[in-house]
């Protein structure tokens, strides 16, 4: 497998324009769902065009960390991207990274977001940054088992390979365990994009909010660099779930028409699933964040029992 | 030259000179110099054994083999370390009035005499005149122990005496039976009761007499060598004897005690084959490691736990040479010679440590002796590392090669208990050492720092520098002269 | 034998080098300043002969067969002093060689806190001797031999961690080191008396896979005492107790030279008895360790997050790499079972991997914690923070170790998890028995593990480093001196390499796999001409923290670009940190380390059995109190439930015993009347 | 003596002087008396010599008149001699309370005196002079130990323990020929002596500093 120049540099400005208009979609949807007018979808874009515009208050308690971490955000989530095939079945840089690598990227960006939360000093920033990384903790193990679950049915970790593998026609789409092993996910995803019932996005009340408490001291281009990275990360899961689950009409092959009916079949799977965030979003209140690892142990079990049931049906 | 006689002379001369009125620095001079030369006719007698196998004077009344030969180079050792240290030692004692200079000439009269029992033990052809030898090392001490005549080292004295001399008459009664055997033995008017001869008819002995007459000389030398439960004496005499006394029994008269019952071991493992003989002396070998490890885990004195420890460490030999392989009687043997370089080290050191801190309780010289005594302190810790079996001292090897040996023979399950016991002294002996060498000495110490720095380090140096060579190294003749005793206590010829 | 020369020669210099250093710190007692640069150098100068000859014994296949010669002539029965220099010894005597360089250097500008205080000179000697006869554990050919060095080591390491004595705390630490230490090697004793039954001596050519020849019941025997014995000195849990207390008592160099090399005289150990001497291993071995490894990791990184005492934080997280590397030498086993000497291989180099690794981030993170002691004079995070701030350099290294540590990309501990991972996965399919499930859970442990890695060392970097400083010792904190930095500056870049070049790096592992599994891998685990790191399989599954790095900073362009285009004209002030209007933030009213681990220890409640103690006081109503004093902390549930009442079974016992010797000359005459008479009747 | 009396009369002789040294032990471990004490193992002593004699003479053995000689001045004159000595410095008359009373003393002994005839009993084939004197040797060790424990006294611990020696050397004359070899029997002769000697001291400093020579004071070495 060789790198194409033009595969990375197509797919790096697709993940760049589409993870802020995902966000907006879901805002918009959600305020639709509960009868207000909301805010156009690509608001987002203006958020982060006027926060570049904007001057920047650094805290004097903060270091070098402080200005450092947004680079690491934007940028692990960012090459977390290009590892995820999205229109073609081949990721343009499944070469430089499999699943685990991917994992690993989006940690080291919530490692260095943490760190940020923390360098100003305020107590908000530490609490996020504690919650955070709580939650990470106990969602990573669900998070892993279920990719274990793919990555053993394909017999391996490159997320192009497990596509390619998931399109032959031995492959059971809907078999149970990849029901639960989607369902596990899913519920990581919610957890790790900061959603109801995990976190709230929308509220700044110190005490139930997670991500936004350590943004709280950011501002200007930081701040845009950390909402633009967050949403791309998000982006990124949702692509991996939708992709590996559901990977009708991926484009196997690099011809325009093949790429047409890949780039519709992707933007239909992601409206699917924007929509599914929506409904629990808006369906679900908020848990006290001492639930959080019910639920989270939840999709830990779901994932044992895919585990157990490929076992099952191997 | 007449060798044994020297060796015998040389430190009775040296007592009986210390009779006179003499000043301190003549008198430890003279038991120094006694004591180098029976090192060095030992040396010689070393050589002689292996020339020619053995070595006898006086019409065949003393006798050298290989194994009396080295007890000889442990006793002067012993003997002369102690004299080393002796003499400032009752310095500072008469400077701190915990002797009169009388008392202080006592010691230096009574511990050559005291040698020289030792002397004779190991020399002695005759098993009658053997005992009376041990009985004599047990006088000569007993007014040794009861030195500072404090209320104490008065009662240490009377049960040493006591139990020492009940245990004697025990062995009396057993060397009478053996030489009852060898009367019923042979016609002859008086029959020969030297060592040399018994063992030639050892086989025709009549068995039923040389079991009861093992038995007897097992409880009594086995009461002389502190073997459990008969070891009740050792403690009290150790902890309450002046140190070197202390380094002098624990060193030499204790492995002196094992020597006779090794004669007895060797007698009736030759007429009644080595069943008997090795199960009773393993029991009681376990028995003393096994009883000396709780005691040294909760022990509150400083000389006391040394004492125990000595215990344990002849309740290793004994149970070495009950195993009776050749490399088991071998660690055995190496095991004695590098416990008598390591103890008296340690017995100086508590000697120091009791004139700074005028206590052994480990709750009154509390932490931070390292701090007062440091170069006392420092030779310490390393003795103490090698009693406790950790390399590079010679005892880690030794013990080693002991369980080695068992494990090889088969006996798995003794080995294994021996293990636990030395891990269980260690533990102890750490437990209890840092209760008092590191920290930071209490107040009421804190002042005469650096006070007694270097009294008695010479010795304390020599003998662990000794100790740290032979560990390595051991010169040839030396490692065949073990052999040869090995072959002698393992019944080949 | 000519290409064995040159590492031969080098060994012995290093060897001398480092005796050489015992005898200068002894000689020039008095003269600290020289016995620090003499012995410390020494000790830097024999340790680098030591790196290159280890590298190019393993690099020049000098260790394809083991190569011996002796030491010292010896004169007792059974004991060689032979060193030999296999692929295996190569391997870790290069870690522990690295390692000792990097830290004497260290210590040359760490030891300056000891002038006058205490004294350097000693320190210095037995510095150099934990380093000799640590090397000589790797390196010794005979189990006597072994045992010698091993001990030596103990004894050295102890009064290393002991050095600074005149605390109560100190010396508890050092005394339950030794004594564990001692009954792990009473354990060893025995497990190599078991294979010196077998093969009549003790020669490690004898040993190899000599359980093979053994009968079963003597060979697991001899596993589970060679498995608590060495697991004693790893600090596997349950018999890890000792390993916090000392850890964090001890000179940070002596930390980091304990935790980087002497406890992976353990894994050594395991290495070479499981793999060379026991022969082909039963599944209950694999799965013993594998879970046992899991386990470890899983709890040391749940202590390491309840501690806010920064060095026994990273000394729980010794205990959970340690667990880590234990599972890829469990899983090695397993695939030893069943006959996948491939995955073998691979869970084995993940496992080393591992180990040179932690070696070398932990090594790093300890320095760092060193420095950082040596300018706050305490070990409480409470009292640090900002400390970015004050120091520069050592901020920037630590955080380079905590990244590794945490197994994020780009750095090195990622790739040896990665392996770890790639092995777990690929052994489902290794077999068909219900025991496959091990497999995919101790990864999810893994995973967890990791995860909660990151979160201890975003406590741990956060708390100490970032934020404003909560003490005056913090605030008036300084750099730490030149060669402090070099040294950690030499591991970071250490940490880079082996995360960026593991291609290159895994070359010296395949006399190593040669030898225990008869697989060379290097060249199936790199793809792309050496650029990639593969999981050598057909399928696919590459990683490469070179390629990743080069993409991040080429990324950079992005939000270049976007300043160019809208934030050219941006201007960037300081402000105050936000206080909710309240002037003045305090760092009464930071985040505290307690605080920060809170959600975890509510989450882990049953396993923590947190002590939490809170008092009021009020003048009419509790909701408005006056003072509130607020105590919690978390004990280990092994001391209190295991340990502790041990501890009092043993002394109450002996206590009991001393009954015996009640004073009465009486007692003492009827022991002995009731010993004859026993005799008598029994020979009647 | 032209006339060589007939064995029989020597060897009951012996018996009937064994059986008296076993009498005198048993009545020496029932009474209290110091001073009677000592004289009972005077007379003991006597009867021990007067074996050692009594075997001379038969078998025309040179060395053993000797024995019988050290035994008389020594055990029968010096030793009771210095104790007397010592009694009278210390004034001390009454052994008080012994650990077991009369009764239980006398049945234990009597015990003890079973023991030593089952010990000695495969040998009485080999004694030569009178049957069962080793026996009775083997009993006064065993009784001799007992009393030892019995006693408080320091010095009817002495006492016990030169009982206990007076058995061990009526079993050298027992069952040697002809006793045992001189040197052998000046070494044990004097080391008793000075032994007695020694404890004599020892008594003495004891008495000094603890104002009372009752050994059950003596225990303030624990441990």
């Amino acid at each position: 497998m060789n790198l194409e120049p033009l595969d990375i540099l197509l797919q790096t400005i697709l993940l760049l324009l589409l993870a802020p208009l995902i966000s907006g979609c879901i805002r918009n949807w959600k305020a639709k769902l509960q009868n207000r007018r909301g805010a156009p979808v690509w608001q987002p874009y203006s958020d982060l065009v006027k926060f570049f515009r904007k001057d920047m208050v650094i805290s004097e308690h903060a270091s070098w960390i402080f200005s450092f971490a947004p680079y690491v955000v934007f940028i692990s989530a960012l090459a977390a991207g290009l590892l995820v095939p999205m229109v073609t079945a081949q990721a343009p840089l499944s070469l430089f990274g499999d699943v685990l690598a991917l994992v690993g990227l989006l940690a080291l960006g919530r490692f260095f977001l943490a760190l940020g939360g923390l360098d100003p000093g305020s107590a908000f920033g530490g609490m996020g940054s504690s919650r955070e990384m709580t939650i990470a903790a106990v969602a990573e193990p669900a998070m892993m088992l279920a990719i274990f679950t793919v990555a053993i049915t394909a017999g391996s970790t490159d997320l192009s390979h497990i596509i390619q593998a998931s399109q032959s026609p031995t492959w059971k789409l809907l078999n149970p365990t990849h029901v639960m092993a989607f369902a596990a996910l899913f519920i990581v995803l919610l957890a790790e994009t900061g959603r109801i019932p995990v976190d709230n996005p929308a509220t700044h009340l110190e005490l139930t909010m997670i991500h936004e408490a350590m943004l709280l001291e950011y501002s200007g281009r930081y701040l845009a660099l950390m909402e633009w990275g967050a949403s791309i990360k998000q982006l990124v899961l949702m692509t991996l779930l939708v992709n590996v689950f559901f990977p009708v009409g991926i484009a196997a092959a690099n011809t325009p028409a093949a790429l047409g009916i890949g780039a519709l079949a992707f933007a239909g799977k992601l409206i699917l699933l924007g929509a599914a965030v929506v409904v629990v979003e808006t369906t679900n209140a908020k848990l006290r964040l001492f639930r959080v690892p019910d639920l989270l142990s939840a999709a830990f079990v779901l994932g044992m029992i895919a585990l157990l049931s490929t076992f099952i049906f191997q | 030259m007449p060798l044994l006689t020297f060796i015998l002379i040389a430190p009775v001369a040296a007592g009986l000179a210390n009779l006179l009125p003499m000043p301190r620095r003549v008198m430890s001079s003279l038991n120094v110099l006694a004591f180098g030369a029976t090192l060095v006719f030992g040396i010689m007698l070393v050589h002689q054994v292996l020339a020619r196998g053995t070595v006898t004077e006086w019409n065949e009344f003393l006798y050298a083999d290989a194994l009396s030969a080295w007890m000889v180079l442990l006793i002067s050792m012993v003997s002369l370390g102690t004299s080393l240290y002796a003499g400032r030692y009752f310095e500072r004692d008469k400077a701190n009035g915990a002797v009169t200079p009388a008392r202080a000439r006592e010691f230096f009269v009574l511990t050559p005499l005291f040698s020289a029992g030792m002397f004779l033990v190991v020399l002695a052809n005759n098993l009658g005149v053997m005992w009376a030898a041990v009985e004599a090392t047990a006088l000569s001490s007993v007014l040794l122990v009861a030195l500072y005549n404090r209320k104490t080292s008065l009662e240490a004295a009377w049960k040493y005496i006591m139990l020492g001399s009940l245990g004697l008459a025990l062995a009396l009664l057993g060397t009478v039976f053996v030489y009852a055997a060898a009367c019923k033995n042979d016609s002859g008017p008086l029959p020969s009761f030297n060592w040399s001869h018994l063992m030639t008819v050892a086989k025709q002995f009549d068995p039923r007499m040389i079991k009861l007459a093992f038995l007897l000389a097992l409880i009594g030398y086995g009461t002389k060598a502190g073997l459990a439960p008969m070891h009740t004496w050792l403690p009290d005499a150790h902890s309450e004897a002046p140190s070197p006394t202390s380094a002098m029994l624990s060193g030499a008269s204790l492995k002196v005690a094992i020597y006779a019952l090794l004669r007895f071991y060797i007698l009736t493992t030759a007429c009644l084959g080595s069943g008997f003989s090795r199960h009773l002396l393993l029991g009681f070998g376990l028995g003393s490691m096994f009883l000396a490890v709780p005691f040294i885990l909760v022990q509150r004195d400083l000389k006391r736990m040394l004492a125990y420890s000595s215990l344990e460490h002849v309740g290793l030999i004994c149970t070495g040479i009950a195993m009776n392989t050749p490399v088991t009687i071998f660690g055995a043997l190496l095991h004695m010679g590098y416990h008598a370089l390591t103890k008296p080290v340690l017995f100086f050191a508590a000697g120091n440590i009791h004139q700074t801190f005028h206590s052994l309780k480990f709750r009154t010289i509390g932490p931070g002796v390292v701090k007062v005594l440091p170069a006392t302190a420092l030779l310490m810790i390393l003795a103490a590392a090698a009693a406790a079996g950790l390399p590079p001292f010679g005892l880690f090897f030794s013990e080693l090669i002991i369980i080695s040996g068992g494990i090889a023979a088969g006996k798995i399950i003794v080995s294994v208990l021996v293990l636990l016991a030395l891990i269980g002294t260690f533990c102890g002996v750490l437990r209890q050492l840092t209760r008092i060498l590191p920290g930071v000495p209490k107040p009421e110490f804190a002042n005469n720092i650096n006070a007694a720095q270097l009294d008695g380090v010479p010795a304390m140096a020599l003998m662990l520098g000794a100790l740290l060579v032979f560990s390595v190294w051991l010169p040839v003749p030396l490692l065949q002269e073990i052999h040869q005793a090995v072959d002698i206590i393992g019944g080949r010829p | 034998m000519d290409n064995f020369f040159i590492p031969a020669f080098l060994l012995n210099l290093g060897l001398s080098g480092y005796a050489a250093g015992a005898v200068a710190g002894l000689l020039l007692l008095r003269f600290e300043k020289l016995a620090n640069i003499f012995s410390f150098g020494l000790a830097a100068f024999a340790s680098v002969c030591g790196v290159i000859a280890c590298v190019t014994a393993l690099a020049t296949g000098a260790t394809a067969q083991s190569q011996t010669f002796e030491l010292l002539p010896s004169l007792v029965p059974y004991l060689q002093f032979t060193v030999r220099l296999d692929s295996l010894g190569a391997f870790f005597g290069l870690i522990v060689s690295l390692l000792g360089m990097v830290i004497s250097i260290y210590s040359l500008g760490y030891a300056r806190g000891f002038y006058g205080r205490k004294n350097v000179g000693v320190f210095a000697a037995f510095f150099n001797l934990l380093l000799l006869s640590t090397t000589l554990v790797f390196l010794a050919g005979n189990a006597f031999f072994f045992l010698i060095a091993w001990e030596i080591m103990a004894l050295t390491a102890y009064c290393l961690i002991s050095f600074e004595h005149e605390k109560e705390e100190t010396r508890n630490a050092g005394v339950l080191f030794f004594i564990m230490s001692h009954i792990g090697t009473g354990c060893l004793i025995l497990g190599f008396l078991l294979l010196f039954q077998a093969s009549g001596n003790y020669s490690f050519d004898g040993f190899h896979l000599l359980g093979n020849a053994m009968s079963p019941g003597k060979r697991d025997a001899a596993f589970l005492l060679f498995l608590a014995g060495f697991g004693v000195k790893a600090g596997i849990v349950p018999l890890h107790i000792w390993l916090p207390a000392a850890h964090s008592v001890a000179p940070s160099n002596v930390s980091s030279i304990m935790s980087g090399v002497v406890i992976k005289a353990g894994i050594y150990g395991m290495t070479r008895v499981f793999f060379d001497f026991l022969g082909s291993p039963p599944e209950w071995w694999g799965v013993t360790v594998l879970a046992i490894g899991t386990i470890s990791a899983v709890l040391g990184v749940l202590y390491a997050l309840m501690e806010h005492d920064l060095k026994r934080l990273l000394a729980y997280h010794s205990i959970e790499n340690i667990g880590i590397i234990l599972m890829g030498l469990g899983a090695s086993l397993m695939f030893l079972h069943s006959g996948h000497q491939m995955l073998a291989s691979l869970a084995l180099i993940a496992g080393l991997y591992h180990t040179i690794n932690h070696a070398v981030f932990k090594g790093l993170l300890f320095l760092g914690a060193g420095a950082v002691l040596h300018a706050t004079h305490t070990r409480n995070m409470e009292e640090m923070g900002g400390l970015a701030k004050r120091m520069r350099w050592t901020a920037l290294f630590f955080l380079v170790g905590a990244v590794a540590i945490s197994a994020l990309p780009p750095l090195n501990g990622f790739i040896s998890e990665w392996l770890t991972y790639q092995s777990l996965l690929q052994g489902f399919g290794t077999t068909t028995s219900l025991v496959r499930l091990m497999f995919p859970i101790s990864g999810a442990m893994l995973a967890l593990t990791g995860a909660l890695a990151a979160a201890c060392f975003v406590k741990a970097f956060g708390i100490t480093f970032l934020a404003q400083p909560r003490s005056e010792h913090a605030k008036n904190a300084h750099e730490a001196s030149f060669t402090m930095l070099l040294s950690q500056g030499i591991l970071t870049a250490a940490c880079v390499f082996l995360g960026l070049f593991p291609t290159v790096f895994l070359k010296l592992f395949d006399p190593l796999t040669q030898q225990f599994t008869g697989q060379q891998l290097s060249a199936q685990l790199s793809a792309a001409n050496g650029l990639v790191l593969s999981n050598a399989t057909a399928q696919g599954g590459t990683v490469s923290m070179l390629g990743l790095a080069l993409l991040g900073l080429s990324l950079l362009a992005v939000p270049f670009v976007l300043w160019l285009l809208f934030a050219m004209r941006a201007k960037t002030r300081r402000g105050p940190t936000w206080d909710c209007g309240q002037r003045g933030l305090t760092p009464q009213m930071e985040y505290t380390a307690t605080g920060f681990s809170k959600p975890i220890r509510m989450i882990f409640k049953a396993l923590f059995r947190p002590h939490r103690e809170v008092q009021r006081e009020y003048d009419f109503s509790p909701y408005f109190a006056t003072t509130v004093r607020f105590e919690s902390h978390v004990e280990e549930v092994f001391q209190t439930r295991i340990y502790r009442p041990l501890n009092r079974l043993v002394l109450g016992v002996s206590r009991r015993l001393r009954a015996l010797q009640a004073g009465s000359i009486q007692a003492y005459l009827i022991y002995i009347f009731i010993t004859l008479l026993l005799l008598l009747i029994f020979a009647l | 003596m032209n006339p060589p009396a007939s064995p029989e009369i020597g060897s009951q002789l012996i018996t009937l002087m064994a059986a008296l040294m076993l009498v005198l032990q048993l009545l020496l471990a029932v009474q209290p008396m110091l001073f009677t004490s000592v004289r009972l193992y005077a007379v003991q002593s006597l009867f021990l010599a007067g074996i050692a004699g009594v075997v001379a003479f038969f078998d025309h053995a040179g060395d053993v008149y000797v024995v019988a000689a050290l035994t008389v001045i020594g055990k029968v004159i010096f030793l009771p001699w210095l104790l007397n000595r010592q009694l009278r410095h210390i004034k001390i008359t009454q052994e008080i309370e012994p650990l077991l009373n009369p009764t239980a003393t006398m049945m234990v002994c009597g015990g003890l005196v079973l023991l030593g005839y089952l010990v000695a009993r495969p040998f009485t084939s080999l004694e030569r002079l009178g049957n069962n004197t080793l026996a009775v040797a083997i009993t006064l060790v065993l009784t001799g130990f007992f009393l030892m424990i019995n006693r408080r006294k320091a010095i009817s611990q002495v006492l016990a323990l030169l009982t206990v020696e007076n058995g061990v050397m009526l079993a050298a004359i027992a069952l040697t020929t002809y006793g045992m070899p001189l040197v052998v029997e000046f070494g044990i002769f004097f080391d008793v002596l000075v032994a007695v000697m020694i404890l004599g001291i020892l008594i003495y400093r004891i008495r000094e500093t603890f104002s009372s020579m009752d050994t059950s004071k003596l225990d303030q070495l624990k441990g």
